[in-house]
């Protein structure tokens, strides 16, 4: 029978004043199941405490009933306290007496007669509350890493340094990212290249870091502490252990002539390639698309010139499993091609490039050896157009939001090409300059100031060629909106940065959700900014909104920081409040009609099919069974239930039922 | 007549079908299910305008849990229902087909529910006139005028229950009402208990209710049942989209779309 | 005017009821007609609870969650919503007296809001009376 | 002077109701006075008449209602066309005139192109169909440009290019303003 | 486009006045093909840049009757040939379709209900869809020569409502020109204003832009300019003497409609197609 302890507090005057506390505990005393009831000045305090634990023992009580402020505020404390005097904690319910009446109520019989029903009603809750203990889940203490840019890296390196496994997988034939394609970085100008490469040789010697490069996530299973994840390793063609990145193949390889993605199209590359000098790893993959044995069989040049004999035209893809604790999506971001732009041309004109061809013009390792020479005819350009806020803050064109990184990257450009063309003249068209970075604005302030890069304030309506001259119209805002014509020899768009086009399949496989953008949705935008609302799975980057290099490496660093305090124990312990499918003796095993329409209800994926068998192993009955790893409890499959087969501990049907008949029935 | 009872014949012939549920003569012109799973009981089957009975209700009884193969007569109310039931599961350990009337009236055989879904037309099944008109009636209704014809039908109701075991949707293998911790439905045989009864039954059919009058037609105290089916599937039309009949899990109560309109909500 | 009518609210924990806290850390004074029953989330709430409270003598109910995209679950609030659609249309089918319901969505962040909507509620049921004609229906012999 | 007033019967929201054109949306980014072909005419150039419209400000109202600029924009629509909020600035530029005629502040710069429009519309309401003569003479006599084109028009009756006489519809078109015509 | 090859053609003033050539070069070409030509029955003027100028009522009144015309004689497609037409009567009728009030303010204007033809269509759409396939089976005069093809701004706007895709750089008579044998050059001024309605009223302007056109047009090497507006035409090629003496540069360039080029691509002979009616002469 349960012996139930009510135990109702003043809160100093905070409950005292407009509720009779001592009335409310004499008349608790004659509740049913109520063994002890009293009240003191300050529950919560250690008095308080020591008194509730002392009438535990005393009374031999089984449940307890705490008439206080909000659970909110100290249900943790107050079932510390009773597991501390060896009641279960959820065998302790609290009554919210101060915000929910003595605080919004006037003093008088009424508001002490609702601290009253109040009391009654965790009282009937409680008699149906039932011990529980936490869920303890294995931990397999490996992270996977999507992305191999600046984001994947500095995540992997945290958490390799500390002592962690991690698996990172990377969709291009080497890491290193966007940031592996700049030529200098802002706001310092120190070379991008100088500060990346030695991360990226420390990623793949590290002892920690399994790196598999040209792979994509095939799909991921299971939950926090304890996913499957299943990677599709793509077929390089190439034996990589007896690789020994000699090169040799792709001197040799007859199709020279295939549009480079690293340098964004402006140089060629050939069909065996690896995509940059400092690649890692540093061995070419074969392009099957534009390879012209695997387009017409004939050709194999590159295998008779491998001195280890490392070429496997006939290497399948590869599907290898790994189980994962926690997951970082750091896939970075995409930028606007030029073809985005009707009114600059449908990318018709070649010396219309983009923020990212700019970069590698002006690397040393680019098409032009670092020197700005037109892609048109190579010449070097006298006049150079920036174009600020190319597709962004442009609803007509889909993209709401400002890519926050191009006005000082563009500010860099001019800058970089005033260093390597002195006389020559720039301009930027610009709406606002967003440099909110530390020494951001200083830097776009040299640009104006030192390197006299011309600043108009507007947008350029339209771009044309005219006998070998980019025509560009724009206007001068802060002149009376007065249009100004610039002949140009070449224009460089800051194109909007967006998600990449496959993000919504990836956010689809790992259940996480995705905004209008197909960017990746943090938890809360405040206080959550590197989980999402999977628990398990982190965001590191620009995946979940265009940022620029600090940004990117403080929040890889935090989301590492995350997943260590996951893998600093052997077992996630998680709430018990979680749903459970009722369990029957044979024949029946569960009152559940296996209709699974509850499953699309579940916003956690987490209620599984659970075949029941006989012992010669024929399946009897399927029925419903949730994975207590992943429901979060809120309920809802709960209440869904037609045939009230699901039930969730700490707010079950008898509990709340119960709840609103002790309410209700005061007389 | 010949072409059905040679399609009944060959499926018992071919073991496609251990049990054949169809129809047979009644008293006078009425019809009722016939069983029957030996070759020379074939005979006595009949399939008519006359035959109303939604026979997928036994599809889910336990009677015939062991029975795999089983062939039906489908009307088009049996269709709708079937269709649904794969659609929650049901049939999953079942090897089903259904024989039913094409337009001009002679016997098709269909194998599997998902043929059928897709025979299955989009069209609704309209409703006669009479029934419009009482639905009508009942819509002009004040709310006090629909609490007192209520209160007055379901005064008569004894909870035999005889509408969940007639209804093909009402599979559970033990009902909410034999719930007694909590005791949701109350017992005693009050109005209360009634209310409650009838509305957990309607909110239980939101979305999946094939209205074929199964209820109605086997209440003994002939109460009003479709009613109260027919005019949440018109509101719930109304409000939340067309009542489509699919295999798909997805219905009314266990999805939501972002902007669903109401103007209730403050 | 009947005063003494009782109102239960069926309220979600992360938001409405979190809502009702800063009513009172604000000192904003509202009827002490109502008393709030915890849920983890709106689509807890089930419908035959709110027969329930009716059965057992309530005059009132307020129910009441997240805005919608505010949910903590993501799509509590979703199904909750759909369900009252539903519900309130059978409700008003058997003539069950819906204006004694009242939905809404209730933040964290609106505590002048949850006084004005419990306020409002009790006016009206007050106005209606107890709804002495559902509890009668326990009375009332069926066969 | 006091910018940005903001009252209840705001101009913008005028605008808005009449139009269904929203200009707070603008922010001034010109890329519509750049690419319009009549900027440099302009005493107004586009963005610069929204920016005197947003700050609902009654004097600058007035001076964008005054302004030459609206008379001389082609409504040829480049500024909806380019511009990144979608805003009919073609829409607003048509309010803008009918409120210059309403209050009679039509800018004396306009005074041919508007004597053109009202002539033009005075001989479709005539005949139902323009009588291309019928215009031009009204047009001089409006406008006292009285040896305009005087050269062209031989040579285009020669080409067959003008009728002599109107062609008219065979319903006259009278445009019944009741009382409930909505604005 | 509708399979029924009868379609409702509204000519308005311009095609029917100062630029008759368009109209007749029009029915030329659809009677060397057998196509019928209907003229939409009592058709009035569409009020063009005057009306939506000063006259909010007249602007909708006049399309709105014209749409109720077409409507009433069964026609569901109605075919506009005029860029300025076209795009006040597909302005009317979105506003029309999406605005009751509106259109119970045009009913009331005309005391009569309204309603529109399903689709109004593009001269260049029509003629892609309906005209160009007949061509395939006949020998064609090639028009060996290099031309601009200028679109004009009504033809191709507003963006989102008329059926242009590609609103910067349009490709439809670019490709008509093509399997005509002609050489469509690539050029900068596609769709630039060249001063549509001041022609009278404010020539200076339209000496502006024009010369503007016609100057790249020049510039690239174009014998001929393509157009299929009776405003760009008129500007352009009667305007010419204006361009010329705003410019400084001669032109001999001459203007031809689409449906000039095509007809005479069929060996129409030059008077039935109006080419006599230009003032820059056409030497083809």
């Amino acid at each position: 029978m349960a012996r139930i302890g009510v135990f109702i507090c003043h809160c100093g005057e905070n409950i005292g004043g407009t509720v009779d506390c001592n009335k409310v505990a004499k008349s608790a005393e004659s509740f049913d199941g109520v063994v002890f009831s009293t009240d003191y000045k300050y529950m919560c305090s250690d008095p308080g405490q020591t008194l509730i634990k002392q009438a535990i023992a005393e009374h031999k009580l089984t449940g307890v009933v705490v008439g206080a402020c909000s659970p909110r505020m100290h249900e943790p404390t107050f079932r510390k306290t009773c597991s501390e005097a060896g009641v279960n904690g959820y065998m302790c319910e609290m009554a919210n007496l101060r915000e929910h009446c003595s605080w919004v109520h006037e003093k008088g019989e009424a508001t002490t007669n609702k601290a009253t029903d109040l009391v009654r009603m965790l009282v009937g809750k409680v008699k149906n509350n039932k011990p529980l203990s936490p869920i303890k889940v294995p931990v397999s203490k490996t992270a996977l890493v999507i992305g191999g840019g600046i984001a994947g890296i500095q995540t992997s390196l945290d958490i390799a340094n500390a002592g962690h496994k991690v698996v990172l997988i990377e969709k291009q034939p080497s890491i290193g990212g966007h940031m592996s394609q700049l030529s200098e970085t802002f706001p310092t100008l120190d070379c991008s290249q100088c500060i990346l490469t030695p991360r990226m040789v420390e990623v793949a010697q590290h002892p920690n870091i399994e790196l598999i490069t040209y792979a994509e996530l095939e799909s991921l299973d299971g939950f926090i502490g304890n996913f499957k994840a299943r990677i599709r390793k793509k077929a390089k063609s190439i034996d990589e252990k007896l690789c020994t990145g000699c090169g040799m193949c792709t001197t040799k390889c007859p199709t020279k002539k295939i549009p480079g993605e690293f340098n964004e199209k402006l140089g060629n590359r050939t069909a065996i390639y690896v995509p940059f000098p400092q690649a890692v790893p540093n061995k070419p993959v074969i392009d099957k698309n534009n390879c012209t044995y695997y387009q017409k069989g004939k050709c194999r040049i590159c295998e008779k010139f491998c001195p280890t004999q490392a070429i496997r035209f006939d290497q399948p893809d590869e599907i290898v499993e790994r189980s994962i604790g926690a997951v970082v999506v750091a896939t970075g971001f995409e930028v606007k091609g030029t073809d985005f732009f009707p009114e600059y041309g449908y990318g018709k004109y070649a010396d219309v490039i983009t923020g990212l061809q700019f970069e590698r013009l002006a690397s040393a390792s680019g098409p032009t050896l670092g020197e700005i020479r037109r892609p048109s005819d190579g010449k070097i350009p006298e006049k150079i157009v920036f174009l600020a806020c190319a597709g962004s803050r442009d609803p007509a064109k889909g993209i709401k939001y400002c890519s926050k990184i191009c006005c000082m990257y563009t500010a860099k450009h001019a800058m970089l090409y005033k260093h390597k063309v002195h006389h020559g003249d720039a301009y930027v068209f610009y709406m606002d300059i967003r440099a909110a970075g530390k020494m951001y604005d200083e830097f776009t302030r040299r640009a104006i100031e030192e390197d006299e890069v011309k600043y108009i304030r507007g947008r350029v309506s339209r771009i044309y060629e005219k006998n070998g001259k980019l025509i560009v119209k724009g206007a001068d805002t802060l002149l009376g909106a007065m249009p100004v014509e610039v002949e140009a020899d070449m224009v460089v768009l800051a194109t909007a940065s967006v998600a990449h086009n496959d993000a919504a399949d990836l956010a689809q496989k790992l259940h996480v959700s995705y905004d209008e953008n197909n960017f990746f949705v943090e938890a809360h935008p405040k206080l959550k900014p590197v989980e999402t609302n999977t628990a398990g799975i982190f965001l590191a980057g620009a995946c979940q909104s265009p940022r620029d290099i600090p940004e990117t490496v403080a929040m890889a660093s935090g989301a590492a920081s995350k997943i260590l305090g996951l893998f600093s124990q052997n077992e996630l312990t998680r709430e018990p409040v979680v749903a459970v499918v009722n369990r029957a003796a044979p024949p029946l095993f569960s009152t559940c009609a296996g209709c699974f329409m509850c499953q699309s209800v579940c916003p956690y994926q987490a209620i599984e099919k659970e075949e029941i068998k006989n012992r010669a192993g024929e399946t009897i009955k399927t029925v419903a069974k949730v994975n207590p790893g992943l429901c979060q409890g809120c309920g809802t499959c709960v209440a869904f239930c037609r045939s009230k087969s699901i039930d969730i501990q700490g707010f079950s049907n008898e509990q709340m039922v119960e709840e609103v008949f002790a309410l209700l029935n005061n007389d | 007549m010949k072409r059905l009872h040679q399609i009944v014949s060959e499926l018992l012939a071919s073991g496609k079908a251990k049990l054949v549920i169809g129809y047979e003569k009644g008293t006078g012109e009425k019809r009722r299910p016939a069983f029957i799973s030996d070759a020379n009981e074939v005979e006595r089957l009949v399939f008519d305008s006359q035959c109303s009975h939604n026979l997928s209700v036994y599809l889910t009884k336990p009677e015939y849990k062991h029975v795999t193969e089983i062939a039906v007569f489908a009307t088009p109310q049996t269709m709708r229902a079937v269709v649904r039931l794969a659609g929650e599961n049901q049939f999953q350990d079942k090897k089903l087909s259904f024989i039913v009337m094409d337009q001009d009236q002679n016997a098709l055989l269909i194998e599997g529910a998902e043929v059928l879904a897709n025979h299955l037309g989009k069209e609704k099944i309209a409703l006669s006139s009479a029934q419009e008109e009482l639905l009508a009636k009942f819509e002009a209704m004040s709310r006090e005028e629909r609490f007192a014809y209520w209160k007055e039908q379901l005064s008569n109701c004894v909870k035999c229950y005889a509408c969940r075991a007639a209804c093909p949707m009402c599979y559970c293998t033990r009902c909410t009402v034999e719930v007694n911790q909590p005791q949701w439905i109350s017992v005693p045989s009050s109005l209360q208990g009634n209310f409650e009864y009838h509305i957990m039954r309607a909110m239980h059919m939101a979305g999946r209710c094939v209205d074929c009058g199964s209820c109605e037609a086997a209440c003994p105290l002939g109460l009003p049942l479709n009613i109260i089916t027919r005019r949440m599937i018109k509101d719930i039309e109304a409000s939340l989209g067309p009542d489509i009949v699919s295999m798909d899990t997805k219905s009314v109560l266990n999805t939501f779309q972002p902007n669903d309109k109401e103007n209730f909500i403050r | 005017m009947e005063n003494n009518i009782k109102v239960v609210a069926f309220v979600c924990n992360w938001c409405t009821y979190a809502g009702a806290d800063l009513t009172g850390t604000s000192r904003i004074k509202y009827s002490s007609d109502v008393k709030i029953v915890r849920f983890p989330c709106t689509g807890r709430i089930d419908f035959m609870l709110l027969m329930k409270a009716f059965a057992e003598g309530a005059d009132g109910i307020i129910v009441s969650g997240c805005h919608p995209n505010d949910c903590h679950y993501t799509s509590g609030n979703f199904h909750a919503r759909r369900r009252w659609i539903v519900f309130k249309s059978v409700l008003e089918t058997f003539g069950i007296d819906t204006r004694r319901i009242q939905f809404s969505w209730v933040s964290a962040a609106e505590g002048a809001k949850w006084a004005e909507i419990v306020n409002t509620t009790v006016e009206r049921i007050k106005e209606l009376g107890p709804y002495t004609e559902y509890r009668e229906l326990a009375g009332v012999e069926a066969p | 002077m006091s910018h940005h007033s903001e009252t209840s019967n705001s101009f913008t929201k005028k605008l808005a109701a009449s139009t269904g054109v929203e200009i707070n949306r603008c922010y001034q980014c010109g890329k519509c006075s750049a690419g319009c072909p009549m900027s440099v005419e302009m005493d107004m150039p586009p963005s610069l008449v929204i920016r005197h419209l947003q700050t609902n400000d009654e004097k600058l109202v007035q001076k964008a209602v005054q302004s030459h600029a609206i008379w001389l924009c082609l409504s040829c629509e480049t500024c909806l066309c380019r511009c990144p909020m979608e805003i009919e600035t073609a829409k607003v530029m048509d309010y803008l005139r009918e409120e210059a005629l309403r209050t009679n502040q039509v800018n004396p710069k306009a005074r041919k192109i508007v004597a053109f429009h009202k002539s033009f519309l005075s001989s479709v309401k005539n005949n139902g169909r323009l009588f291309e003569i019928g215009l031009v003479l009204k047009y001089k006599l409006a406008s006292g440009d009285l040896l305009k084109d005087m050269v062209l028009a031989p040579s285009m009756f020669l080409k067959g290019k003008l009728h002599l006489w109107p062609e008219r519809v065979k319903t006259k078109i009278k445009l019944h303003k009741g009382s409930n015509t909505v604005h | 486009m509708s399979k029924n090859m009868s379609v409702a053609v509204y000519p308005g003033c311009s095609l029917n006045g100062s630029s008759r050539e368009y109209m007749e070069s029009l029915r030329a070409v659809l009677n060397a093909l057998e196509i019928p030509v209907n003229e939409v029955d009592d058709w009035n003027c569409c009020g063009a840049s005057a009306a939506h100028n000063i006259d909010q009522d007249m602007a909708v009144a006049l399309p709105s009757r014209i749409l109720a015309q077409t409507a009433k004689d069964g026609y569901s497609n109605l075919l506009v040939p005029c860029a300025a037409c076209y795009n006040r009567l597909k302005h009317v009728q979105q506003e029309i379709k999406t605005s009751p009030e509106i259109r119970q303010k045009a009913s009331v204007l005309l005391n009569q209900e309204i309603n529109t033809p399903d689709t109004i269509v593009n001269i260049l759409e029509y003629l892609q869809s309906t005209v160009m396939p007949r061509l395939e089976g006949k020998t064609l005069k090639p028009v060996s020569k290099k031309v601009a093809c200028y679109y004009g701004c009504l033809l191709v706007r507003p963006k989102g409502i008329s059926d242009e895709k590609q609103i910067e750089d349009p490709q439809g008579m670019d490709q008509i020109m093509a399997s005509l044998g002609a050489e469509p050059v690539s050029w900068a001024f596609k769709t630039e204003c060249c001063g549509a309605g001041f022609s009278v009223s404010n020539t200076t302007t339209v000496a502006r832009l024009s010369s503007e056109i016609l100057i790249d047009a020049a510039d690239r090497g174009a014998e001929a300019i393509i157009v299929a507006c009776p405003m760009c035409h008129s500007n352009l090629d009667m305007r010419r003497r204006e361009i010329e003496k705003y410019s400084g540069r001669k032109f001999d360039i001459p203007v031809l409609y689409i449906t000039q080029a095509i007809g005479l691509a069929l060996g129409i002979p030059a008077k039935k197609l109006g080419l006599q009616r230009h003032f820059v002469p056409v030497k083809i």
